[in-house]
């Protein structure tokens, strides 16, 4: 029997709570990424069937692709903004705030552009149920879009706490940043599986 | 100043007014009784459906009063249908499987204890987690709402196997929008299991006491976060299954649906689907499902017994240990349920060994509880007695796994009754005797009184001996090669088979009837109960340092410090045979 | 109470094995060229596993009954070699019973899936459908004729979804609700769903493998045994499953030739 | 003097309501018959191996045959349904139940014939569960089993269908429901006639339907109390 120590050891004290924001992202981010295993894996069986036309990816595409790099880009430049101050709570008056305001737009502008892609498959008479790749495609780019729009949800809320307030936890942001990304890392990862055959 | 920052950190403010007190509630604690109570709820109704199905089993033809009322189709003049008795058999797996199993021993007791265990004061997402339970809830009234929709609750099995489950009603009856109802419901249930694992993770993570290292943490504390662990993953898994499942069934894809199908003289418009999909992506959740089922039984047993042996267990980091690997090597084993559906033949061995291997951290667990006994001064209470029957259970449970675990013998013992034996046995009863295990030692702490013992002493000891006498005949049936879910017996080696079949309906509704024992007990003692101290069991851990009930916020605003894990028993302390976790003495080596 | 504990679940776990011991409920008899690769590999299982479950419940039984409620103040001891036993223990058993088992133990599995039917082997198409099994016989020509699923019309026995009028391979086929097969032959079944999920389950010929709706598996056996034998479904397909079976009838070449020439007479 | 107008008033009552009964009970208005036949060669009706339904198959001595085409000597067709599809107004369903019942795993009759809103009672005669799935497209489709002892089941449709029947359980059981508009139908028999009475004068359409042919329409005018003959071919071909 092995006796214990008698000294607590130095683990943050309980005002520490909201750091759960930030680690409840990153655990969110496992479950995302099961789930779109998941429905990965699934098109990867599914491509194996004789019934499998690949269609064209629209061009639309890479232009929402673009647009959503870059508000990838502007958030990560608002966070950096944010790091040099030492306080656990982001101000107002922040420069980083117009940023985040742009990357909520530039979000917007790829779910729009999304939905011009789905406009497009329709023209051509590809609906959801019309063939396997179909299916796929506006599965994929349809529950993606409805998690980037959680993501908007959630910078509406950091500007609109930070507008009220005039303040805002700093790891909701670093929160929210961590979420942006990984959203523009999964679209990348399934624009290669939407365009190529494996 | 220093009170005003106590109350200003905690996430929420005590309850006002009755809706915020006891329905919604941010409270981890009411949250964990609402968890139990719903599990509460779910069993009695799967319980009242297996005896439906297991008198019809012996006595197909006899009317049985009243139930046409309920179903009007389903057992027109009180006589149970081919179709409903395979209704019954997938509510009863559903409800049993998913708001019974994970719901008690994981989202129920976990919810109330794992935060008080750490010197939480609450959940680190209280909001979550109150979405988490209602969301649960939802699941739990939609699928309920199946039984009165006119088409009756489907009839594919708890593993709604594809394209029966996904063509629709010309499949059948019950699959039209009794189907539709199950997956839905199976795909909100899974959103409450995402949002209620993530809280559990990040609660560990981040609302530890100080001074509570990981390994000081109980080992029910353990199981739980191992097991939220899994579910975040399984459960994210099973969701998208569920979408495409609901695509398929109502927008008219194919991912699970071939071509060439002909249902009801119907030739189905799909082509290119995949139905091994589905049981792949449905058995990559279910086989972790299972340790999400018995994951926090083991971690409760583990407490209990810690407890009532007033010794620690042999190790409890090799518990912990082996509870990690069992997680682990859950993701492996999927496959052992296909061996003869189809699946490449190589890759059933493949999956044969991970399956043989998660033995031997079960085993180990095993061994050490056994071990643990040896020396020990056992405190016979209800709690202990079940924690013991658990292992019992375990061990019958376990062994039975070896059979099925070789694809060779699966051939022969696949969909037979050893097969509803083995995971009645491991997963069901287990469990559930984790459960009562569990209701026993915690009630005083979660009501303030004491359970009545000579009650639950006669609940314990019928509850022993019916289940043994319930299950056991199981393994016999299977291995004469009595074929499982069908709906009455017309095989023409059946009826020497068929005084087994009655014995079985007769130990289970008398072990069915001895429940209401414990309804009885647990609702009498909630307030007739005697007054129960803070820490009646001289237990060591968090929970037993506060007042029973605990206070809204725990701790009372005090932020406890830990000193020592949670096995401090059989030491010289200064109150008796153990020491506290927050109690600050020093503890000389043996 | 605590050896009142030891005592029931020492009963218990011999009353469990007592039927087993004395082989009360077995598998039939087997009529399978492989199966007795299945039965002694279950054999040798059950004596693994049944010695594992009465020990361990021995041992607990036991265990209960020993140190439950000792005096007020006995002193509690450890194992000796702790943990530390228990783990080398499991390690050591278990480890050599998953091997054992494990590696030793795939011979039925591999003569059932990872051997070739031979070429001689006579081919039977199973087809399951909700909720009965139909069997197709290649007839003279030997070849199947190919399977229209919008042809099939159960009214008039059609099944399969046979198109006679337009597939001359089709018009000798003979398709029976009764599987007949010669003694002693190979026999490579040929699995089709019609709708759902089926599956193909013979006690005495150790054999049970699904259908899968779009993948036709095939299978093979022979069976050393003439008799009378039932065939179940035992994949969940819908409301007749319990009642979904249909008869294997092992003749003698003689006699299955005799079936066969009846049964091409009725079609 | 009252109680005489009272006497002779219950005489005249009776009197009239005798005659209005006569008269309803004499055939009125002329009637169509007719004979059905095929031509060509109809498909072999095999015989139904029912051993998988012990049950049943030990209720026959030789297997009963599929009946998709039911013939007769002289090319005679049976279970044709010919009704008035057009001409005729709408009725009322009657009072009494149509009644289909599965015995031997068959049923009886193998096509059934009712109309629009009249009670049919399906019933099991065997010891063995049936699943009865009438496979509407225009009516309510249901799909119900009924175990042995169980009450019939009780069901009206409201609108005229001709419905497939099948078991599921059982799947060589098939038979149809002929659900119509009118009480002017008849169902060929052995020897494929079929006579409609009771038509009033007017234009009628008398359509024959057959399961496995479809149906064929004829145009009919009655006057009078004449009787007109009718008579439909259905080609038929060996598969």
């Amino acid at each position: 029997m092995s006796s214990t120590a008698n000294t607590p050891m130095s683990l943050p004290p309980r005002s520490d709570l909201a750091k759960g924001s930030e680690s409840g992202i990153w655990i969110a981010l496992f479950a995302i990424t099961m789930s779109f295993a998941a429905f990965t894996s699934a098109l990867f069986i599914r491509q194996a069937s004789t019934d499998w036309t690949h269609i064209a990816a629209p061009r639309i595409l890479f232009a929402s692709t673009a647009v959503l790099l870059l508000s990838s880009v502007l958030i990560e430049v608002s966070r950096r903004g944010f790091d040099g101050k030492p306080a656990s709570q982001i101000k107002e008056e922040s420069e980083g705030r117009m940023l985040l305001a742009a990357t909520l737009v530039l979000g917007l502008a790829f779910v729009g552009g999304q939905y011009l892609a789905w406009r497009e498959l329709a023209a051509q008479g590809l609906y959801l149920a019309t063939n396997p790749n179909s299916s796929f495609f506006y599965l994929l780019t349809g529950v993606h879009a409805l998690h980037v729009l959680g993501g908007i949800a959630a910078l509406a809320y950091l500007l609109a706490v930070l507008a009220a307030r005039g303040s805002v936890r700093r790891n909701l942001v670093n929160g929210v940043v961590v979420y942006w990304h990984f959203m523009a890392a999964l679209w990348l990862y399934l624009l290669v599986v939407i365009c190529v055959r494996l | 100043m220093e009170e005003a920052l106590k109350s200003q950190d905690h996430a929420h403010a005590p309850a006002e007014g009755f809706l915020r007190k006891y329905v919604f509630s941010l409270d981890h604690k009411v949250i964990g009784k609402q968890y139990y109570a719903l599990a509460l709820a779910a069993v009695f109704i799967g319980m009242v459906l297996s005896w439906l199905m297991r008198f019809h089993l012996v006595w197909p033809n006899a009317k049985i009063p009243g139930l046409e009322l309920i179903a009007k189709t389903g057992a027109p003049g009180g006589i149970i249908t081919p179709e409903y008795y395979l209704s019954l058999l997938t509510m009863h797996g559903t409800l049993m499987v998913f708001f019974v199993l994970t719901n008690a021993p994981f989202a129920g007791f976990g919810n109330y204890f794992l935060p008080i265990q750490i010197g939480a004061e609450d959940m680190a997402f209280p909001r979550f987690n109150m979405m988490s339970f209602w969301t649960t809830f939802v699941a739990f009234v939609v699928l309920v709402t199946a039984f009165f929709i006119p088409d009756g609750p489907p009839i594919s099995g708890w593993t709604a196997y594809a394209p029966l489950s996904a063509i629709g009603k010309d499949a059948g009856p019950g699959l039209g929008w009794g189907q539709n109802l199950w997956v839905i419901s199976i795909a909100i249930f899974c959103i409450g299991q995402l949002l209620g694992s993530l809280n559990f993770i990040a609660t560990t993570l981040d609302l530890r006491a100080k001074g509570m290292t990981l390994m000081r943490m109980p080992i029910s504390t353990w199981a739980w976060f191992i097991t939220s662990s899994i579910g975040l993953l399984a459960f994210a898994v099973l969701l998208p299954a569920c979408l495409l499942l609901l695509l398929d069934r109502m927008a008219g894809t194919s991912f699970f649906i071939p071509s060439g199908l002909v249902v009801s003289d119907r030739l189905q418009n799909h082509a290119g689907g995949s139905p091994l999909l589905w049981q792949h992506l449905f058995w990559f959740f279910g086989h972790p499902e299972v340790y999400i089922a018995i994951l926090p039984a083991v971690g409760i047993v583990s407490h209990v017994l810690t407890n009532s042996l007033r010794k620690p267990l042999l190790s409890a980091k090799v518990i912990i240990y082996s509870m990690m690997s069992i997680g682990f090597l859950s993701w492996m084993v999927w496959g052992h349920h296909m061996f003869v559906s189809g699946m490449n033949p190589f890759s059933s061995l493949l999956f044969s060994f991970p399956t043989l291997t998660i033995t031997i951290p079960a085993t180990i667990i095993t061994l050490i509880w056994l071990g643990s006994l040896y020396g020990a001064n056992i405190q016979i209470t209800t709690a202990s007695f079940f924690a013991l029957g658990f292992i019992s259970m375990f061990v019958s449970g376990g062994v039975s796994g070896f059979f099925l675990a070789q694809p060779s013998i699966d051939i022969y013992l696949h969909a037979t009754y050893f097969v509803v034996g083995h995971f009645h046995m491991v997963m069901g009863v287990a469990a559930i005797f984790a459960i009562f295990s569990g209701t026993y030692f915690w009630f005083p702490k979660m009501t303030g009184r004491m359970m009545n013992e000579t009650l639950g002493m006669l609940h314990f000891w019928i509850t022993f001996v019916g289940t043994y006498c319930i299950f056991m005949p199981f393994h016999y049936l299977g291995l004469v090669g009595n074929v499982r879910r069908y709906a009455s017996f017309v095989d023409d080696f059946m009826p020497a088979l068929m005084p087994v079949h009655k014995f079985i309906t007769i130990a289970a509704l008398t072990t069915g009837a001895a429940q209401f024992i414990f309804f009885f007990n647990l609702i009498h003692s909630r307030f007739r109960g005697k007054q129960a101290t803070a820490n009646p069991w001289r237990g060591t851990s968090l929970e037993w340092s506060i007042p029973s009930p605990p206070p809204w916020n725990n701790f009372g605003g005090d932020h406890p410090v830990v000193y020592h894990d949670a096995h401090q028993y059989g030491v010289k302390g200064s109150t008796g045979d153990f020491v506290m976790q927050t109690s600050p003495e020093q503890i000389l080596n043996e | 109470m605590g050896k009142l504990f030891g005592v029931i679940l020492a009963i218990i776990a011999l009353a469990s094995a007592y039927p087993i011991v004395t082989h009360m409920y077995v598998q039939p008899v087997d009529i399978s060229t492989h199966g007795h690769a299945i039965d002694e590999q279950l054999a040798d299982t059950m004596a693994e596993a049944g010695l594992s479950f009465v020990l361990a419940q021995l041992l607990l039984a036991f265990c209960v009954w020993k140190f439950s409620n000792r005096k007020e103040g006995a002193k509690v001891y450890h194992l000796r070699g702790g943990a530390r036993l228990m783990v080398a223990a499991a390690f050591i058993l278990v480890g050599t019973e998953v091997l054992a088992l494990g590696v030793l133990g795939q011979k039925a599995w591999a003569e059932v899936y990872f051997t070739a039917p031979k070429p001689d082997a006579l081919q039977v198409q199973a087809q399951a459908g909700q909720f009965a099994f139909y069997f197709r016989y290649p007839g003279q020509d030997g070849k199947f004729g190919p399977l229209h699923p919008d042809k099939i019309d159960e009214g008039n026995q059609n099944y399969f979804g046979l198109d006679p009028a337009n597939d001359l391979e089709s018009r000798d086929d003979i398709v029976t609700a009764e599987m007949a097969i010669p003694v002693n032959r190979e026999i490579h079944l040929l699995m089709h769903a019609k709708d759902v999920g089926h599956s193909f389950y013979v006690r005495e010929l150790r054999i049970q493998q699904d259908f899968v709706p779009g993948l036709d598996l095939s299978l093979h056996f022979t069976a050393t045994q003439t008799g009378h034998f039932e065939i179940l479904c035992t994949q969940l397909c819908g409301l007749g499953h319990y009642n979904m079976k249909a008869y294997l009838n092992v003749l003698s070449q003689e006699d299955f030739d005799k079936w066969l020439k009846q049964k091409a007479s009725e079609q | 003097m009252r109680g005489k107008y009272k006497q002779v008033l219950l005489l005249a009552v009776v009197v009239v309501v005798s005659a209005s009964m006569l008269t309803s009970a004499r055939p009125s208005g002329g009637s169509v018959s007719g004979k059905i036949t095929y031509e060509g060669t109809p498909a072999k009706q095999k015989p139904i191996d029912m051993s998988k339904e012990p049950s049943c198959a030990k209720q026959y001595t030789t297997p009963p045959t599929t009946e998709t085409v039911v013939t007769g000597p002289n090319n005679a067709l049976e279970n044709v349904v010919v009704y008035i599809s057009a001409g005729a107004p709408d009725e009322a369903a009657p009072g009494k139940a149509a009644v289909f019942t599965q015995k031997g795993c068959r049923y009886l009759p193998h096509v059934l014939a009712f109309q629009v809103n009249q009670e049919l009672n399906v019933m099991n005669d065997d010891q063995t569960s049936h699943n009865i799935h009438p496979l509407a497209k225009i009516n309510r489709e249901w799909n119900k089993s009924q175990p042995p002892g169980s009450p019939p089941i009780v069901d009206k449709y409201d609108k005229a269908e001709m419905i497939p029947v099948k078991c599921n359980i059982h799947p060589w059981m098939h038979g149809t429901f002929a659900v119509l508009k009118n009480s002017h139908y008849a169902i060929s028999g052995e020897d494929g006639s079929f006579t409609l009475p009771n038509l009033p004068p007017g234009k009628y359409t008398v359509t024959a339907f057959h399961e496995s042919y479809g149906d064929q329409s004829q145009e009919v005018t009655i006057s009078g109390s004449e009787s007109k003959t009718v008579s439909f071919t259905f080609k038929a071909k060996p598969y």
